[in-house]
């Protein structure tokens, strides 16, 4: 299968997910992989990711064949972790195959661009001093997501 | 054609009401969603509440995100929640 | 040291040279990998890659500290393979690490763009009936070099 | 003050001239690439004909990507290539 989509709480490895990218087609050129990661500062110890099973990987499978299609793309990954995460700790996967490096790339940005909008996902914070807060969606990623235009209706 | 459909409340709507899902009653068919919570509102203070004071609440109607015009069926899966932060 | 930098016959590790940039910082929230490949068709059977010694280890220096600055990474790392690489070998690594998505990726376009035609490096093309030919430059790859402006001149 | 320059070839023009480096003398301050090309082609038929034969040759200075316009001096490495094709 071209397109891996996973939602998880156990860490996924980067090395055999870019391997299983790489041997998906000979005419393969360039992968790009898009790693996250909860970044630390502020007293921030954890993130909690909460989701809405079934919402999530139906969503994630869509996106991931609207990459496929929109940029010709070979081989697609999208894995998500949830529950609770440290700092430093990856939370995000995105890794894709082409034939020419331009099409990896920029599908790289369109997937974790319209995944951090997009996908029934919400992070809580958690903080040294006993804090805890929801993560505000940014305008800024909101934005991202839309210079790629419209999700199109899926067909149900 | 009466039934009921099943609500579920996500991240800070979940925690906020202390409750992750609820079943309802849809007496009539035609209803959206907008109806349906204005109904729901009317009848549980704490809701309304929750909702006056969260902006943007979103809403998925069998898992698939709409808008608070959306028709809902009886047997419906709805969902509510606040703007996705993934990734 | 935050810049890493590889020029080697050796295949590299994927797997550790990200674990190797997300460990730089409690401030990282986002590492962009590009990883190209030697891309199979037309009877294509290997890529022998030439390099200029010294000179390739400057210019890829240059190249990731410019790449640092201009988009504040917290980390970066290129690695390129030298010698006979066959179809489907991978043969360059070029990964960021930054506290931000957009940054991370970006720069990954950015370093990838720029050693494709600023690194002394050439590719010859060996064929399975036996024809042999040093690969052109593609005009479009200068194009992409172009976009993120001049090479600053360097001072020696 | 009289020296060499050591000259580098690589990839199609090292195939073509059949060799990877040579040495040349350099006699005179003030001369630029361009100039020490223009003797060495004089007096030596195959570099001619290949560098003829090549077209957009690049040139670097002591490992500095430059121009036929940059000034040689005595010590300097030369090197020759067709344009790169990394990545």
């Amino acid at each position: 299968m071209s397109v891996r989509v996973l939602v998880q709480q156990a860490a996924f490895d980067t090395g055999a997910e870019t391997a299983r990218l790489s041997s998906l087609s000979d005419h393969i050129g360039g992968m790009g992989l898009f790693i996250g990661q909860v970044r630390g500062g502020d007293g921030l110890l954890s993130l909690t990711l909460e989701h809405y099973p079934g919402m999530t990987e139906t969503i994630l499978n869509q996106l991931a064949q609207e990459g496929m299609q929109r940029f010709s793309l070979l081989g697609c990954t999208v894995i998500h972790r949830v529950g609770r995460l440290k700092v430093g700790e990856p939370i995000v996967l995105v890794g894709t195959a082409a034939a020419h490096r331009g099409a990896a790339l920029s599908a790289t940005s369109f997937l974790i661009d319209r995944l951090k909008t997009g996908a029934p996902f919400w992070k809580k914070e958690e903080f040294a001093n006993g804090h805890a807060a929801w993560v505000d969606a940014r305008e800024e990623d909101e934005h991202a997501a839309a210079t790629w235009g419209q999700m199109p209706p899926s067909s149900s | 054609m009466t039934g009921h459909v099943n609500i579920l409340y996500f991240a800070a709507l979940r925690e906020q009401l202390g409750r992750e899902s609820q079943q309802v009653p849809l007496s009539a068919n035609g209803q959206s969603v907008a109806d349906l919570l204005r109904v729901l509102r009317q009848h549980d203070a704490m809701l309304d509440e929750v909702f006056a004071a969260t902006p943007r609440i979103r809403v998925a109607v069998n898992q698939k995100l709409g808008g608070f015009d959306t028709c809902v069926q009886p047997g419906d899966e709805l969902a509510f929640f606040p703007p996705m932060t993934g990734g």
